[in-house]
């Protein structure tokens, strides 16, 4: 019993994974990043750096800050474009075993619409990741995560585009991310994942300018993990599509806390940065876990947490 | 160059001046693939403050697979780093980026390092000597006072090289600053210029080399957060303005001409 | 020039402070237990822990968690009531030279608006800290602080029942922290403080439980500091009263964080506990600073950040 | 009682077992007000990360100033304390809260301890000592095994005392529980019970106790923030289960029938 494997298989709507463990949108590159140093194969899924529709600059340096068990990044989602992507990037990736999900942000609901028709169908993506951080230009830059009728907008019309799962990454900087996890439910979601970065920013006080040439920018890392893991858990109490855990996951313990709070499977993100071998180390971690408390599966922890 | 990842172990550490630290790592993976002005990723201690690792370039590498960094301190990253005693370990990362371009070939070859920045110039130095005569290289060395350099002047020069040294205080070689004595240097054509310390120094070399048609090669120092070219935060405006390229993948070292000097 | 002490002075509407470093509600007891610690007459203003009308006993524990670079506190709001604040703290309270600052709390509006009149015209009561964070029993138990009416109703209803600067407190938990800012402004608030704590949970691994009685608890420290820093950023541009910034402040380099992005003042708390000469320390520091960068008066740092 | 904060220097550590050390440091301010079942609370390390000050019980007070204390290596925290060497020092607060009442009188007193909670036992044992004779004083002491408590036995034998111990796998006194012998001891009447360790122990140690009303007095272990009575983090239910008490304050050290045993 002790000595039988558990079971670390988990799913995503129709989306079989082999383990709940997956690396986080910009914090792993394009997957080849990492080649050399982590056993690619081994992840539940490789989820790639925001894709547009067109190529994007991003934003001036400086782009990065550390804060107290975190950081800050204003990238300003520069990227390849889906062009590129899909000629130099994907290649590579299609030679991996582990899952392919694309993460794609746009200005407008059609560019959301249009990268899901261009990605639908299209070998190894096996799901899109929604990036409802956004600002919505049409809305005067109010980012389509903040309310619950812009996320319901576009879920609906990248579910429309695209035939395989679709997964609505949350914004954590809103009042009720019940609120929004309903809204992209009720629009076909297959699954929601969260946390994206929180909203903050740093000054230096010797220039006496923000450390940041974008003012704001995102916070990441172990020091938002408790607000994390509270949304997960009110997320997984107001949606029954399944939940993927983000934020701050650096440690076998950390993203254990995820599944015992109703996360389906989890994201490691800037613990990638850190060190390179955390996603892997948390796979084995978590089958050790199991083992010691002999259980049989990984479906076992999720959401246990919250009946006591 | 395939990335390695590993908690290499400190055979030995000399404090250099009363801010700067010389490590020597374990490392004959990194060391074999190693190049000129490649830098690696190093964790400063085990916990979650500070977060993130440090960059620092490679200062020397030796036959017996060991790699040398210099560290200076600046904030608590590089104040833990220094408290780190012979047979511990330091989790590094590396190496990493695209290091100086040089080859043999006749045209003098002028290394130009102000403080830190002569870090990576000392292994530069090595592998030039390798492929042109110690005739064809000078080293031109600035810093703020001798205490700063005095130990990385000696290296130099031990390796039977010409040394020329500026302190601002004016306690070692002549009083000034780097630049003054590059710009002294009668105007040699063809000559290759390699440069690495701080950023107003470097603007400095590059519109001087610009004058007198120099090849120039810097050294950049970014904010970084993975050395891997996946957190794309160690942006560097292009030479033609029109977006970035990033200082881990692309650099630390580029020719002068491809970056943008505002 | 150098010579001469910097001005230290700030103010919060008519309230005049000798320096801008208070300690934070629920951080400093009610003084007298850091009185062995620190001068407590050198602080710009001391801040208690929350009053209610009546005594309140709090959460079962356990109450506190700390998590990377922070801490998760459900205390439950536990403190005296009114009577006995009156009675018993604020005697030692009244032989401070700080000014006091009496933090309020209460179910629903009529509770704020009859702790207003009673500590209307108490000696020794500067100003009241109106924490809407929260649960107005009679919405349903939604935070006050998190809908702008309700923000708005709260701050009208003490304003009109206390004569003195009556200061609100904001929550961090909202997706537009200036839109309340605005409201309580409106209703005539003389100054912000922010933020409360942001809402988070721990999970302990072993016992697969909660690590708080509570479940949720409000997350303070270092953590939080860039996300609060941002908050004062934006709530300092949509409001003309003074920002008070609070969140994560450990040292000078922090005071001045938030000074550069517009606060008038700031609180330390977590801190408090770490180091009890947090406060004191600061204020020496933001002496130095000022002399270093031959500033005449601390009123030349506030919003500097702001015009580069 | 004055709480205040010093950065102690640390005169003597000692390892007592795989992983419990004890530290010696220099406080006079803190030796010279301290009384029995009273702790301090010590920061680990100058960074962020641990963030909050640990609690550890005054283990003992010498005549020259100094305090001890013992601490068990349980996570990041003790690790980073456990590390810290001979002439380091350690950011300590107190003395706080409050400790053991005792009184010179005829009746026995005993002295229970489990595991790291025999630190403030030795502290208590001395000054009761000094009150009462040897004869009037049992020390009950139980451990996982002989490594974790043989020298602690020592220093309290070392003092003329009765030690009765007992290891749960039998490597040093009798195989069992602490609670085993208590209940052994033929019921005296009026006896006075101090105790000290994990809360099953204790809650044993409490209802033998009120079987033979005995006076028992247990020091509690909760989370806390500040030890200061200034977060209020650290509640304990009362026996009325009207309420709470906090442990910084009103503790440590309870009269058993003041808390409520669930
Ligand atoms: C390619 C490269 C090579 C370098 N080589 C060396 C070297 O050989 N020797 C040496 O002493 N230093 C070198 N540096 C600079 C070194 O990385 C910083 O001094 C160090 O990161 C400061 O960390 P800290 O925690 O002490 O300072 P803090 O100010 O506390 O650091 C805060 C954050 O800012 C970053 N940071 C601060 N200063 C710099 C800087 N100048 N460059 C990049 N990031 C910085 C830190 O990495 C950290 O993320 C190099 C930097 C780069 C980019
Ligand atoms: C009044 C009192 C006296 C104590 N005396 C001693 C002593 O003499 N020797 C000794 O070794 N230990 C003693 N302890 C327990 C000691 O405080 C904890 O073992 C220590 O805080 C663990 O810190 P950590 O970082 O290693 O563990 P972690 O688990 O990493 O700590 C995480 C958080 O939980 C808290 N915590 C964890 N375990 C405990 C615990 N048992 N009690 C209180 N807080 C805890 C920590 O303080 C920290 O805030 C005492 C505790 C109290 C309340
Ligand atoms: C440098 C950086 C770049 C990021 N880029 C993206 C992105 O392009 N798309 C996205 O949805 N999230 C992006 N994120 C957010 C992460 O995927 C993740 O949601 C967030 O960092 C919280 O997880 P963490 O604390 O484990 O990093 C980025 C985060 C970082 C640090
Ligand atoms: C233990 C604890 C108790 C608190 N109690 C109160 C309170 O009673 N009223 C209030 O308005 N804020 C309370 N706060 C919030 C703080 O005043 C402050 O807003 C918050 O902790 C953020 O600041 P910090 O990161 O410096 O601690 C409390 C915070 C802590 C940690
Ligand atoms: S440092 Fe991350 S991309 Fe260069
Ligand atoms: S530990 Fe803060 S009140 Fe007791």
């Amino acid at each position: 019993m002790a000595l039988k494997q558990p079971d670390m298989r988990t799913a995503l709507g129709s989306l079989q994974l082999a383990n709940p463990v997956m690396t986080a949108s910009g914090t792993f590159g394009y997957g080849e990043e990492y080649g050399s140093l982590v056993d690619l194969h081994r992840l539940g899924a490789i989820i790639v750096k925001g894709i547009s529709l067109l190529p994007r600059q991003g934003n001036p340096p400086p782009r990065i800050a550390e804060t107290a068990c975190g950081m800050l990044n204003a990238i300003g989602l520069e990227n390849v474009g889906l062009e590129n992507f899909l000629a130099e990037k994907l290649p590579y990736l299609q030679g991996i075993r582990a899952h392919l999900i694309v993460n794609i942000l746009g200005d407008t609901v059609e560019d959301y619409g249009e990268l899901a028709t261009r990605l639908d169908g299209v070998e190894k993506v096996a799901a899109v990741e929604v990036n409802i951080s956004c600002p919505n230009v049409k809305q005067g830059g109010v980012a389509f995560g903040t309310d619950p009728d812009m996320a319901y907008e576009v879920t609906k019309e990248v579910r429309q585009q695209f035939s395989r799962p679709v997964i609505v990454k949350l914004s954590p900087n809103v009042t009720d991310i019940g609120e929004i996890a309903s809204a992209v439910e009720s629009a076909g979601a297959a699954a929601v994942s969260l946390i994206n970065t929180v909203l903050g920013m740093a000054i230096d006080i010797q220039s006496c300018r923000p450390k940041l040439a974008n003012v704001f920018g995102g916070l990441s890392g172990p020091a938002i993990k408790p607000i994390a893991l509270r949304m997960v858990w009110q997320v997984a109490e107001s949606v029954s599509i399944p939940v993927i855990g983000i934020g701050g996951i650096t440690t076998t313990e950390d993203a254990i806390e995820f599944l015992l709070a109703g996360a389906s499977a989890i994201q490691v993100g800037t613990a990638n940065f850190i060190n390179p071998q955390a996603a892997e180390e948390i796979i084995r971690g978590i089958e050790k876990y199991l083992t010691e408390y002999s259980l049989d599966s990984v479906q076992d922890l999720i959401g246990r947490a919250r009946h006591f | 160059m395939p990335v390695c990842q590993q908690k290499a172990e400190i055979v030995r550490t000399e404090k250099l001046s009363t801010d700067i630290y010389r490590f020597t790592l374990q490392a004959p993976d990194m060391a074999s693939v190693a190049s000129p002005g490649q830098f690696i990723m190093v964790r400063a201690g085990e916990g979650l403050d500070p977060l993130l690792r440090r960059p620092f370039s490679i200062h020397q590498v030796t036959g017996d697979g060991s790699v040398r960094i210099l560290i200076k301190v600046i904030g608590k990253g590089t104040q833990a780093l220094a408290g780190l005693q012979t047979g511990e370990r330091m989790d590094v990362l590396g190496p990493m980026g695209r290091g100086f371009t040089y080859s043999s070939d006749q045209s003098p070859h002028f290394l130009v390092g102000g403080g830190i920045g002569i870090a990576p110039l000392l292994f530069l130095a090595e592998r030039l000597l390798k492929k042109n005569g110690p005739d064809a290289i000078k080293v031109l060395l600035g810093a703020r006072n001798a205490d700063e350099i005095a130990i990385l002047v000696e290296d130099f020069a031990s390796m039977g090289l010409e040394v020329l040294v500026t302190t601002e205080d004016g306690s070692l070689g002549n009083k000034g600053l780097v630049t003054d004595i590059l710009s002294d240097l009668q105007d040699e054509s063809a000559a290759r210029v390699y440069a690495c310390g701080p950023h107003p120094m470097l603007k400095a070399v590059v519109s001087l080399c610009r004058g007198r048609n120099w090849d120039c090669q810097v050294s950049l120092e970014t904010l970084m957060a993975c050395g891997l070219a996946a957190c794309l935060g160690c942006a560097v405006l292009r030479a033609d303005m029109n977006g970035y390229v990033h200082a881990c993948k692309d650099g630390p070292v580029f020719n002068a001409d491809n970056v943008a000097w505002l």
